[in-house]
């Protein structure tokens, strides 16, 4: 099985081939071959060997998009695999996360810092979203216009609902 | 007045109801835990002895619920209310209805929580023990004419507080006449929206004074004693971030010095149970009145481990009319103890709260690790309390020990399915300003303000071997055979996905 | 000698691995694992720094190769070894395998460990420093007609017991010579399989004694310390079950003769790091050398949470040649700690390992409970080494509160898909007997014969309601949305069923 | 949906009725209706409330038979239910226990401490086990006639593995 894998902002290629050795793997990462003895301790969580080093490896589903956890750094990765699901999740996370301002938990609108047609900055103040008696206030990924309001003050909120799109 | 107590409500939830329950236990008391619709699955419903409902998520529909709270105690039998922190552990009226009820309140009387609740009434009990305290109204103030006064007697910059206040709510520091009418509205809305009162008061600004804190205990046969300190400088947003026991600048004389005005607040209010004596020192080691917390702190495990004793238990043994175990001269602090609290918060996203499934916790134990764990695999974390998930406490020899033991168990540690502030707790215990015990009040946002919160995934080690382990996880989750469900929330797969996904979990697990 | 640590192989598995691995982390010292086939997916692998393959799964393919363990260490750059407990920890042939490969062994030397390993040179080493000691042999016994001359003088009743031995194995009480050839060479035989060598020696038998044991520190600079005592009477087959500190039977004045006694040995010996002396006390309190163990030993937190210090840090600083940082006077018991070991066995039925796979574990936390435990949801038992799964320790300022808290912790504690030993320990803990300290080394086997093993599941409470929550979670378990997936091992549903359970659990999960 | 459950040593009739309200379930036991709340927390981990008593529950797999943990007390049960499997597993176990000495867990036959054709007391020693490092004895449920020893001294068994049979 080959993989697409863009990671940590690099693109790698991955094959994974069975092995009757190794735990079960024979890996082959941007065309060498390397030696990595995989083992699944529960399910999202993996031990890899590789050269004698040892790591936990965690997978992190969350609304916002899966990431491996390794060590102290949380990894949101991409693969491209015709087969896969987790990336294209992946890629509308992103795209999605460029385009609109979302909700990344419930809550209620307690503000609205802007309105349609209005020119904004990049961390320019949006909207103000409170949850578990914290007030947030979401900023602009970037600068652009902002083209709609989907909220009113005083509305609750699912996680992933649209707020505000901006191009 | 001295009557065992035989059963126990908790009024409260997540961590602190379990910590009273497991106390009950202990105690051989009978334990009943009270929880809203978004608990029923909760911790505090499954340890419990018996579990009630009150009502719907929103706390003023069940946890705030006094008087359902009482009825149920009532009516199940309990002959004492526990109420933790927060929702009715500092409301008066609560502990008199309880009181008149003849259900025991484990806390102080509801006159001592009056004279010592409010802000401004504590400063005027305060002043009246002679207790050195930040110059500032001790009333509330009527009108922005009047704070414009006030600040000039005390003298800029002041600081502006909310008198039924909390966690910051209502906090404003004003540095010049200027800014006083801004900050004076913003500060009364904020405290009528947090606390149904807008009263504020002003006090003179200490600049960058470190929070310190002292423990004491009371009974009702006069004895009094305070179990040392607790250091409570790193904050954000006013919010106790991590809490440790001893302070790093005390030494014996100014810990006896604190203790004992804390202990002489206590017995002029005929303060009783377990209660705190915050006060700010600053860096010529004066120490100020704060405020005082009628109630058992968040962070009272960290004085639980220095001194070897358990706050709850005396607690209860308080409220029944028990003697104090022991005197002044027997409490003996030894090594140190640091907490974390584990919040359901995003700090690489502007501290955004994370409610959701849990959806894998590995803990972290072994030598010197306390966990008070308030969730489970599985557990779904409303959005309509506070994010707090789990306490984390690490207790060594020496403060140096218990800051590596901790980054230990940080390191083990993990929860999936939701963002927490694991990394945070990193990233100060690593700061050599901390590591130093250079710390104030003002510390921590500091720290935040001096570099961007990393981004994610960033590579902070140059191990390629970390790099490619990596990479081959990620192809190897998305192999068929390693893939595992991903949670209903993170719904970014159709059904026939995480159903196949299942199907292999089931054969891996 | 005075030289830092960088690395540490430790040549061990399981809870103590994972233990020693911890101290390296919080140390700054690089952890290197080794494990067995059946090993790959243990703790200790995740947990350290760097892991290598021993071999097959039996011990003698693996953890008692000292041979390979000695080639990764070199190879990997390991400068230091610790041997944890069992396997090699206790083998001269080792230790001074590792000092000429110039890698420090983390114990005492290999002369030391020679002079007090086996029983034997122990009793003579004891005696040539004055300890008291229960008279027999010193020596192997040569021949039946040598051993019963020796039993004579001694006078029955006598215990024949392994030279070389441990645990309990090669062990025979003795009332008459009328049992005495039998019971000679069965302890020959069983001394032979368990150890490789068939010597055996006789002592008078103590009747009910306890066994007390102090935990001795030495550096390499000549100081030597003892860290109060472990009661260990509470046995089965000899093998410790359930150890605590202090011992409720000694006082300040007991306590230092048998602390300055201990030392004493060691001194004798030349010894250094971390030693326990094992004592046999009497019902007049007369105590007796019994052995040495010249190792760390499993119930080592007993100690270390009254004493506030982490053994480990200490064994690998005095390693390094540094100075113990503390003199006797220094050392402090505070409050009481009670040690559970967790075991894969089955107390009602005739104690049966139970190897196999975890489905569920719940583990217990809060205050004053540490766990140090080798194992997780998901692992599967091996069948190949020591039954202990986990290590229960609770702390409390008393030992009655210590073993309410016990059971507190043993009531939240669940580990599904195995047998274990927790409802033993929740006899022993509401046993009278066990209460008012009224134990000794044959105290378990009485209770054991007392009262038949209670039949499964048979009702302990007259709590209708409890019988009503059975038969309906029965029924709930049964139905379709409440199932959930039956582990391989526990192959008693036909995989249609099991696939359709694990869609099930995805809905849920 | 309607279940015969055998539990300790008495048997039950059970029936389970969706319900809007009660947390999905209404529950006739005996033939008396009960107010249970029911809430499963993880896999195998079950949360009842009834009549505010707090129970939690656990669902125990076993090789030799599944059963239900409350408190203290590990509760085998049976189940009479045509789609039931883990009754029938039960009932397996139950037979096969009372007529065959299996084998609980992996491990080295050391002694076998009879023969075909011996007549045996309850309670007496068969067959000696090492696993573990230690060596185990299994005794005879009851009084019988060995009428098969179906393993030689030395060899390695699995779990289920019948080792002799009495009648």
């Amino acid at each position: 099985m080959n993989y697409n894998i863009e990671l940590d902002g690099r693109k790698h290629r991955l094959s994974i081939q069975p092995n009757a050795e190794m735990n079960g793997y024979r890996f082959q990462l941007d065309g060498q071959s390397c030696s990595a003895d995989a083992q699944l301790l529960q399910p999202n969580v993996l031990s890899l060997l590789i050269e004698g080093k040892s790591f936990r490896i965690l997978f992190d589903p969350r609304p916002g998009g899966a990431a491996i956890v390794l060590g102290e750094r949380r990894i949101p990765y991409r693969i491209d695999d015709p087969r896969s699901l987790r990336s294209r999740a992946n890629v509308d996370a992103n795209d999605t996360g460029a385009r609109s301002i979302i909700a990344s938990m419930p809550g209620r609108i307690v503000r609205i810092l802007v309105q349609a047609g209005d020119h904004i900055e990049a961390q320019q103040g949006l909207i103000v979203v409170e949850a578990m008696k914290m007030q947030n206030e979401l900023k602009a990924p970037r600068a652009g216009t902002v083209t709609r309001v989907a909220v009113e003050v005083g509305a609750t909120v699912q996680a992933g609902k649209v707020l505000m799109v901006i191009e | 007045m001295n009557k065992k107590i035989t059963k126990i409500l908790i009024a409260n939830r997540g961590e602190i109801a379990l910590r009273v329950i497991r106390a009950c236990r202990e105690l051989g008391i009978a334990s009943v835990a009270v929880y809203s619709d978004a608990d029923r699955a909760s911790l505090q419903v499954v340890h419990a002895d018996e579990a009630y409902r009150l009502g719907p998520a929103p706390a003023t529909e069940s946890y705030l619920r006094g008087d359902l709270i009482l009825e149920i105690a009532q009516r199940c039998g309990a002959d004492a209310i526990h109420p933790g922190y927060g929702f009715l552990s500092e409301n008066a009226d609560f502990a008199a209805a309880c009181e008149a009820a003849g259900i025991r309140f484990i806390g102080p009387s509801a006159d001592a929580m009056r004279m010592l609740g409010s802000k401004t009434r504590a400063r005027q009990t305060a002043d009246a023990a002679l207790l050195p305290r930040v110059p500032g109204s001790v009333r509330a103030l009527e009108s922005l004419a009047d704070a414009k006064e006030v600040a000039r007697q005390v003298g800029y910059p002041v600081m502006l507080k909310a008198a039924a206040g909390g966690g910051g709510k209502g906090m404003r520091a004003v540095r010049s006449e200027a800014e006083l009418s801004e900050a004076f509205e913003n500060a009364r809305s904020e405290a009528e929206r947090a606390f149904g009162s807008g009263d504020v008061y002003i006090e003179k600004l200490i600049e960058n004074p470190r929070h310190i804190e002292v423990q004491i205990l009371a009974d009702h046969h006069g004895h009094c004693v305070y179990l040392g300190e607790r250091e409570c400088s790193v904050q954000r947003r006013h919010q106790k971030v991590i809490e440790e026991a001893p302070s790093a600048v005390l030494d014996e004389k100014l810990r006896a010095r604190m203790g004992q005005t804390a202990v002489r607040l206590a017995q002029a209010a005929n303060y009783t149970n377990a209660g705190t004596v915050e006060f700010l020192v600053d860096a010529d080691r004066n120490f100020y009145f704060l405020e005082m917390n009628t109630r058992l702190q968040v962070e009272h495990p960290v004085t639980e481990l220095v001194t070897g004793l358990d706050l709850v238990h005396l607690q209860i043994q308080i409220a029944e009319g028990q003697q104090l175990p022991f005197a002044q001269q027997d409490i003996h602090l030894r090594g140190h103890a640091i907490e974390c609290r584990i919040y359901a918060e995003d700090p690489e996203n502007n501290f955004f709260p994370s409610p959701g499934k849990i959806t894998r916790l590995l803990h972290a134990s072994g030598p010197g690790i306390r966990e008070d764990c308030g969730i489970y695999e599985g557990w779904t974390v409303p959005l309509d309390y506070d994010p707090i998930l789990s306490k984390l406490i690490a207790y060594a020899p020496t403060r140096a020990m218990a800051i590596e033991r901790m980054l230990r168990a940080l390191g083990e540690y993990h929860v999936g399915g939701i963002a927490t502030n694991v990394n945070l707790f990193r990233r100060i215990l690593r700061d050599e300003g901390f590591r130093t015990a250079n710390i104030d009040t003002g510390y921590l946002e500091r720290l935040l303000a001096g570099t961007p919160p990393r981004r994610e995934g960033e590579l902070d080690s140059a191990d390629p071997e970390e790099d490619t382990a990596a990479v081959i996880a990620a192809g190897l989750f998305e192999q068929s055979n390693f893939s595992a469900p991903v949670s209903e929330e993170a719904n970014c797969a159709p059904v026939s996905a995480w159903k196949a996904a299942a199907r292999r979990e089931a054969l891996l697990s």
